[in-house]
């Protein structure tokens, strides 16, 4: 008989979290989305600026959409100087959050490897690494034998469709647990004041005069103040409600959970190339994250093929998977923006504020757009670092291209 | 000098030893004329085309006819595959849809035909078709664009199996999907 | 133990396996699991947290206990011991709740196949096969699916027994026989039919959207090390079924009471299979613990089989009249209105308490203390509604029954017998027929007046409705466990609702429970329970939580197939390919196209290679293969109108047997692909593009001719592999071609810059393009694929001829200043940022991408431009990637970027390396000195225009 | 893997076409005489409805036909396919 395998568990969670509201007639601010997003919102607006009369409002249960169902993985070394900018301060912000929030976040910075699998992959992670060095993200060129020593356990042997040419490591990456980061955020907002009201939709946006006053909801109407949308994928929805088009559109991605296993995999390892980010999360079980479907989906689920091709991909880059078993899948409806970057600012309409367009990139902001998007709400202006994410930025072409270069051309 | 060379030329012996058992029969039947016709069917030159042929082109979606030598398969509602033998001159073709009235383009090359028969060749292929390719919806007569394995294809069903029509660059790619996906057939 | 005879196994043959490092026998029928009950092993597992010893609860694939690792043949993590099938040599062990992968890659083979059929039933039960035997009756093309290794569900663990209500010419008179026989007569009627398939250890896992049911068959893995290598160890079904009947059966659930994940408690239902199926009694002294009647059937069975059945513990006033005589008979106590208060034992069972159940009381307590090393417990049945809600189907909670059962479904599925919550044998065939029926004429689309009759019972399980219960009321519930796999407790639950929950979903997270192997197959309605117990709410209110894919795990491999390896990509070659590899090029992935890279002699490196073949280029003559570049057809009156729509340049006024460079660009204006257009007649056009974006531009130019501008005349044909292309280049080219093209005129008057000739070249008829990649004077040679070959060895016959590759033609298209789309454009490009301006047509209204070129970040001079840069140190190679800074001393981060180098490479022909570059305003930084930080280096370049080498292009004739 | 009915081909497996988002998104009669934001609504702009959505698809791997449908985004039912060029049909 073997001994129990310690670190298989996760620490208890604590013995309060928070109550779930009624909702009352009016806020000053009116948070809908009760997802990573809104809820670190909530948690800035009352710790940062003292406002505390805040309801988020959840259409189902508390951080139960796409903080629910991501891959939770941390890193901020992206290309974009803009990027680099909001996502090093929220991996700043996650470097202090389990102190702040006094909860076990299960913050573990075990590094990011993104795999280069073609010479023009490679020009295009040595190009980033040179970017994020610039902008004070810790970021390096690994070698393939500097891959394997990192994660010993991915193929690099040169005989593979797509070789693995290489990397970036991003060592001060790495991943979260979802729910308590989510917990933890709401049980902090809880003590300040903030409420959460689950079940309520919401159905429509007040306007008057071009300025909002409040949100119509499956449980009644609420007068708001101010109104900041965090609803990820639904953002198009409830934004049309205030006759505001959005360039969004949203797109099932998909996850999957294996077993429990012993620890194999030090690290996270990404590949845009073939579609395959994977990790080994707190209690063993392989955490793997898919392609995107092609078509605007709001279901929860994606196609079947992409599982497959993914786990086709994954094998190649891991064979010691081939007999791991998948035990859940599921997916979530990210919100994509034609610069595959966020949209975080002002509207045309007053006192509402958006936030959405994060696509895949979500879960990793959480602190720091929760930051910056309360900045924004408490002070009617962008903060600094949201500042280039504008929705006019689609009317004068100063996008910030998270794409790279699409394919190989020559 | 060198003899001109099929697409999947160094797969001919193995097709040969995969054929031996008889479960299945797979060959390159190489350079045939392969002709990509543009015409619009309620045209005069459609009809000129269709006397060029010996047959009216197939206006039914995925289907096929043959005439003769010639086997004439539809790829899309102005859009037709004419599969020859080797050296078929097509000058009379090209003459029905001059002038702008449509076209004709030599394709021969562009792909490469399969045979995939014998008694597993259906099973062989739904290993990496998703098409019903039972003979009670996928026939003689029929034919169809989609996928085999990951690559594109054209497939003609015959009276024991099938053509699979392939992009030249993706013949030994499918050459070998094919022989890999035979493996339990031939036991 | 092992009973003396009886059961579904054949004892003539022995296996011999080990478990835990010691070794066992067991038989050809048993599964890991029957074989260690058999052998009285009775702990095969440790929890994974408080590390209790844990037992086998169940005989299927719904075990939420006895998750084992299998060691050999093989490693493979986690596997139901219920699910494995034993063969000779399996070595398993217990497991601590992490399994461990193997270190070694898997020699297994696994595929796929599709399947198409009229109905798809799932599970060979009584329903399934009534329903598989309806639907078949007239030749309709049906799938059976069940997971086990025989069909006959829970026909396989009882001695019910069923007669044909009609003689059957197939099956004969209308015997009475036991149900298993049955299922095995009408398996094998099955079998027989042309258009039926019977998939036996086969699962559904997953059912998608538009009746796509994907199911994985497991194959060689009852084999063990006997498996054929060559046969799929593990195969997906996808299925796409015109109806679905899901008879997927019921899975019993538990009870939460103290001790109830004790080795020695099991489900009723589970060990009356253990003793019929597999010939084992799991226990010698018996408890059993039940809330309905169907306990008291697998009492009955162990006590016919030998074992003592101590008490039955019925929390119901009375059980059904059958129960109580069956007891009577038998001799065996009921205590009604009594419940288990408490399994005990040492690492396993001894003894259980019983007391009785007093409503008014805050806990029940045990006043009994009965022997015992088994406790059977059941808590009732729950449908297995898994692909029923994967499919779209609405659940609801009925009260009637206790338990969760399907309702209506958008798709064309329909579930049947237990599954739907009908839990009499002879409901279930009647059930699973009709429903088999129904699919048929819906499937057809017509009525079918044959049917069949469906059989019935002739001895039934009693199944007096039971009562919905779930919880032994306690003071303490620290070991009243509801997910024993993930060690989650009745106390765990409450103190989720004590911390402020409310929603299933979060208490299932805060708790973990249902997380683990089984996803709670068996413990999922239970949890619900509590937590509706612990919020004073009703079961039906709280809902059911999702069902999500896989049903049961399904292993990487399964899912990927034989997309592995070689054949995990297609592998694109062109025409040349063998001549490439037998002299010995070094390839690179391009897209899927395998291109030569270079081609090393003897002791060369890349280095050397390419300055080797770049000289040969500038100085002599050097051949590529450039087929891979994509061609399209384009054909018609409008053809030059719809190029001059997608090129920003004018192409309609391309002479006939000329050739223009052109760029198409997206409508936000970034490039988007370049290349040669070749006018072949006045309405006939050769269009190329690059070798990744063949197929976009192809589908591009479609999409606008089809969507925007149906009325435009014109055809588009891919023909990338109707020709093979080769380029041939350098000072002596056409002194090459003209030797191999002898009726050629081949000067430069003759054959001028950008047009193109049909000629024989090698005795091949093909066409010549004078174009240029590189500056010097070139010639593309195009001939079709079938003699690509030819014509290659015919230019390296001449013995002139230098072969290079992809690296080479970078290198000799960078010292010109040629940008590679892709490589020195990232999709936020301009032709104006490359220095392209005379690219963009000032005459043309409009052009896709025109209008963004007004648009205010379009027209911003600090854009990043495409240069040269040259390093100070003429041989400093820059990386490719590096960025560039305007100061000689870094400050702290952020710093500004100012752009960065797309292209870096040694020159043979400047005598130095060199590099392109987008840089911020770049084209007004001529001779500025900038930095580029290179290991912690500053390095110093100079800023120069993009053109480099022969910038007045006096090489290009020759 | 949705089941795509082709106006041409019949039902194909899904990853037999390609996505062409939003249909009856016009190219502008003239490009020059819009607005900045006029441009970019054009550019960028696509409605994304939870519900019925009429959409382009391609058959890449089939008949290269672009043809339009009307599909439930909330569940992935197809109400309707039709050809480029016809109104979108009432799906109620």
């Amino acid at each position: 008989m073997s001994p129990r395998t310690p670190g298989a568990d996760l620490p208890e969670h604590p013995d309060r979290l928070w109550s779930a509201a009624e909702p009352k007639s009016s806020y000053d601010v009116v948070i809908v989305g009760g997802g990573g997003h809104g809820l670190a919102t909530a948690y800035y607006l009352a710790k940062n600026h003292g406002i505390t009369n805040v309801a988020v409002l959840e259409r189902g249960w508390l951080a139960g959409g796409n903080m629910a169902r991501n891959t939770t993985i941390i890193r901020s070394n992206y290309l974009w100087d803009e990027s680099a900018g909001i996502y090093e301060h929220a991996l700043k912000l996650w470097e202090g959050l389990e102190e702040e929030l006094d909860y076990p976040l299960l913050f573990s910075q075990r590094g990011v490897l993104n795999l280069a699998h073609s010479l023009q992959d490679v020009r295009d992670s040595v190009r980033r690494v040179h970017a994020n060095n610039l902008n004070g993200v810790d970021a390096e060129w690994l070698d393939p034998e500097q891959v394997k020593q990192v994660c010993p356990i991915v193929n690099i042997s040169p005989d593979v469709r797509y070789p693995v040419l290489g990397a970036t490591f991003q060592p001060r990456a790495g991943i979260a647990k979802h729910d308590h980061v989510a917990w933890g955020l709401a049980r902090a907002a809880a003590a300040l004041g903030v409420e959460f009201i689950e079940h309520c939709e919401v159905t429509g946006l007040q306007v008057r005069d071009g300025r909002v006053t409040g949100v119509e909801t499956t449980r009644g109407t609420i007068a708001a103040g101010r109104v900041a949308l965090c609803a990820a994928g639904h953002t198009s929805v409830v934004a049309a409600t205030a006759g505001i088009d959005l360039p969004i559109q949203s797109h099932p991605l998909q996850a999957l959970v294996s077993e429990l296993l012993e620890p194999v995999h030090p690290t996270v390892v990404m590949s845009n190339a073939v579609h395959v980010y994977v990790s080994q999360a707190h209690k063993g079980e392989l955490v793997m994250g898919a392609g995107i479907d092609a078509a605007n989906s709001y279901r929860q689920r994606g196609a079947f093929h992409i599982i497959e091709r993914q786990m086709a991909a994954a094998l190649e880059l891991f064979p010691v998977f081939a007999r791991a078993h998948v035990l859940r899948t599921w997916g979530g409806v990210v919100d994509v923006s034609p610069d595959a970057s966020p949209i975080v600012g002002l509207t045309p309409v007053e006192n509402l504020y958006l936030n959405c367009g994060w696509g895949t990139g979500g879960f990793k902001a959480t602190p720091g757009v929760g930051w910056c998007f309360a900045h924004t709400v408490a002070n009617d202006e962008p903060h600094p670092l949201n500042a280039p994410f504008s929705l006019d930025r689609f009317t004068t072409g100063a996008l910030v291209d998270e794409h790279g270069a699409a394919a190989v051309a020559h | 000098m060198a003899e001109r060379r099929s697409p999947a030329a160094a797969f001919a012996g193995r097709f040969e030893t995969a054929s031996a058992s008889g479960a299945l029969r797979l060959a390159e039947l190489p350079f045939l004329t392969q002709l990509n016709v543009r015409v619009d069917p309620a045209s005069l030159a459609a009809d000129e085309v269709a006397g060029v042929l010996g047959a009216p082109l197939p206006t039914e979606p995925g289907t096929a006819v043959r005439s003769g030598e010639l086997t004439v398969a539809w790829l899309g509602p102005d859009e037709w595959l004419v599969i020859a033998p080797e050296g078929f001159r097509y000058e009379l073709l090209r003459k029905a849809v001059a002038d702008g009235r449509g076209s004709v383009v030599d394709v021969s090359a562009q792909r490469t035909t399969l045979l995939v028969a014998g008694p597993r060749a259906r099973d062989v292929l739904a290993h990496g078709c998703a098409l019903d390719l039972h003979p009670s919806v996928f026939g003689p007569g029929r034919c169809a664009q989609t996928t085999l394995a990951r690559t594109q294809v054209v497939l003609l069903p015959q009276q024991d199996g099938f053509l699979v029509l392939v992009r030249s660059s993706f013949a030994a790619y499918l050459a070998a999907w094919l022989l890999d996906a035979a493996t339990e057939h031939l036991l | 133990m092992r009973r003396e005879n009886g059961g579904r196994i054949d004892r003539g043959t022995t296996l011999r396996f080990t478990f835990d490092g010691s070794e066992y026998t067991g038989h050809p029928g048993d599964t890991l699991a029957s074989a260690l009950l058999a052998n009285g092993v009775r702990q095969v597992a440790t929890s994974v947290k408080l590390g209790r010893p844990r037992g086998i609860v169940s005989a299927g694939g719904e075990e939420p206990s006895a998750v084992v690792q299998i060691e050999a043949p093989f490693p493979e993590p986690m596997l139901p011991a219920t699910t494995v099938e034993l063969y000779e040599g399996l070595v398993a062990s217990s497991l601590p709740g992490q399994g461990r992968l193997a270190t070694e890659p898997d020699p297994a083979r696994y595929d796929a196949v599709h399947a198409h059929c009229d109905v798809l039933v799932v599970g060979a039960g009584p329903a399934g096969l009534a329903a598989a035997r309806a639907a078949a009756g007239t030749g309709a093309r049906v799938i059976l699916a069940d997971e086990r290794s025989e069909p006959g569900g829970s026909l396989l663990g009882t001695h019910e027994t069923i007669t044909e209500s009609e003689p059957d010419d197939v099956l004969g008179p209308q015997e009475v026989m036991p149900g298993a026989e049955w299922a095995a007569a009408t398996t094998a009627l099955l079998d027989g039919l042309p258009e039926v398939r019977v998939l036996r250890r086969t699962t559904v896992i997953g059912y998608y959207d538009d009746n796509y049911v994907v199911a994985v068959e497991r194959r060689t893995n009852h084999l063990g090390a006997a498996a054929p290598a060559d046969v799929a160890r593990e195969r997906v079904w996808r299925i796409r079924a015109k109806r679905v009947v899901l008879a997927t059966g019921a899975h019993e659930r538990s009870i939460a009471f103290a001790g109830n994940d004790l080795p020695g408690v099991m489900l009723a239902g589970s060990a009356r299979a253990y003793a019929n199926r597999y010939g084992v009694l799991p226990g010698e002294r018996a408890v059993v613990f039940t809330a309905n009647d169907s306990a008291y059937a697998a009492a009955f069975d162990l006590a016919d089989a030998g074992a003592e059945i101590a008490a039955i513990v019925d929390v119901r006033p009375a059980p059904g009249a059958a129960c109580a005589a069956g007891a009577r008979e038998r001799g065996i106590e009921v205590l009604t209105g009594h419940v288990v208060t408490a399994a005990q034992g040492d690492g396993q069972l001894s003894s259980v308490l019983a007391g009785r159940l007093r409503p008014e009381a805050e806990a029940a307590v045990g006043e009994r203390e009965l022997a015992a090393d088994l406790l059977l417990v059941s808590g009732g049945w729950n449908p297995v509604v898994h692909l029923f809600s994967q499919a779209g189907g609405t659940l609801r909670y009925d009260e009637a029954l206790g338990t969760i059962v399907p309702v209506a479904c958008r798709q064309a599925v329909e579930a049947a017998g237990a599954a739907k919550g009908v839990f009499t044998l002879t409901g279930c065939l009647a059930d699973g027929a009709e429903a088999g029926h129904r699919a048929l004429e819906a499937a057809l689309g017509t009525a079918v007046s044959e049917r069949y009759t469906p059989p019935r019972a002739t001895t039934e399980t009693p199944t007096a409705p039971g009562t919905a219960f779930w919880l032994v009321p306690a003071t303490d519930y620290g070991a009243h466990f509801v997910d024993p796999q993930r060690d989650v407790t009745v106390a765990d639950v409450l103190r989720a609702t004590g911390a402020g929950l409310r929603s299933v979903e979060h208490i299932k997270r805060y708790t973990t429970a249902g997380t683990a192997h089984d996803q709670g197959k068996t413990s999922g309605l239970l949890t619900t329970a509590i937590v509706a117990h612990a919020l004073g709410a009703s079961v039906g209110e709280l809902g059911s939580t999702t069902f999500r894919a896989p049903y049961a795990p399904v292993s990487f491999a399964a899912l990927a197939g034989r997309d592995r390896g070689s054949l995990h990509d297609p592998v694109r070659v062109t025409a040349l390919h063998e001549w490439h590899v037998a002299n010995g090029a070094l390839f690179e992935n391009v897209g899927q196209w395998k291109r030569p890279w270079y081609y090393p002699r003897e002791g060369e490196d890349m280095e050397a290679a390419v300055l080797r073949e770049c000289a040969a280029a500038r100085q002599g003559v050097a051949a590529m293969d450039a087929s891979t570049l994509g061609k399209i057809d384009v054909i018609g009156p409008d053809a030059a109108e719809l190029l001059d729509r997608l090129y920003t340049n004018l192409m309609s006024s391309l002479a006939v047997g000329a050739i223009r460079y052109g760029v198409m660009c997206r409508p936000d204006g970034m490039v988007f692909d370049d290349g040669t257009v070749i006018r072949l007649a006045e309405d006939h056009f050769l269009v190329t593009t690059t070798t990744g974006n063949a197929a976009a531009v192809l589908d591009w130019m479609e999409e606008w001719l089809q969507t925007e501008w149906p009325t435009l005349r014109v055809h588009c044909t891919s023909v990338t592999e109707q020709w093979a292309t080769v380029a041939l280049v350098g000072p002596g080219s056409r002194e090459v071609l003209a030797g191999l093209a002898p009726d050629l005129a081949v000067s430069a008057a003759d054959f001028p810059f950008m047009t193109w000739r049909e000629a024989e070249i090698a005795g091949l008829p093909a066409r010549v393009c004078r174009i240029s990649f590189s500056g010097e004077l070139a010639y593309e040679i195009n001939v079709t694929s079938w003699d690509g070959l030819r014509l290659w060895t015919a230019i390296m016959d001449t013995g002139l001829v230098t072969p290079y590759g992809t690296e080479t033609m970078h290198v000799l298209r960078a010292e010109k200043g040629y940008p590679i789309v892709g490589q020195d454009t990232d999709g936020t490009v301009t032709p104006q940022d490359l220095g392209m301006a005379w690219v963009v047509s000032k005459k043309k209204p409009d052009f896709v991408g025109k209008r963004s070129f007004a648009r205010a970040d379009t027209a911003r001079a600090d854009r990043k431009q495409l240069v040269g840069l040259l390093p100070e140190d003429p041989g400093f190679l820059l990386p490719e990637g590096a960025h560039l800074v305007a100061g000689a001393e870094l400050p702290e981060p952020p710093v500004p970027t100012l752009g960065h180098v797309t292209s870096s490479y040694r020159s043979a022909a400047l005598g130095r390396t060199f590099a392109l570059a987008l840089v911020s305003g770049g084209q007004g930084r001529a001779g500025a000195r900038l930095y580029a930080p290179v290991g912690g280096v500053l390095v110093p370049v100079t800023v120069t225009s993009h053109v480099l080498y022969d910038p007045e292009g006096a090489r290009r004739d020759g | 893997m949705l089941l795509i009915p082709c106006p041409w081909c019949g039902p194909r497996e899904e990853a037999e076409f390609h996505y062409g988002g939003q249909a009856h998104v016009a190219y502008p009669d003239d490009p020059s005489a819009l607005s900045d934001e006029e441009w970019a609504r054009y550019l960028f702009f696509r409605d994304n409805p939870k519900g019925r959505f009429a959409e382009r698809w391609s058959h890449s791997a089939g008949c290269r036909r672009w043809f339009n449908a009307v599909r439930d985004t909330a569940t992935n039912e197809i109400h309707a396919v039709y050809r480029v060029g016809e109104a979108r049909p009432v799906t109620s």
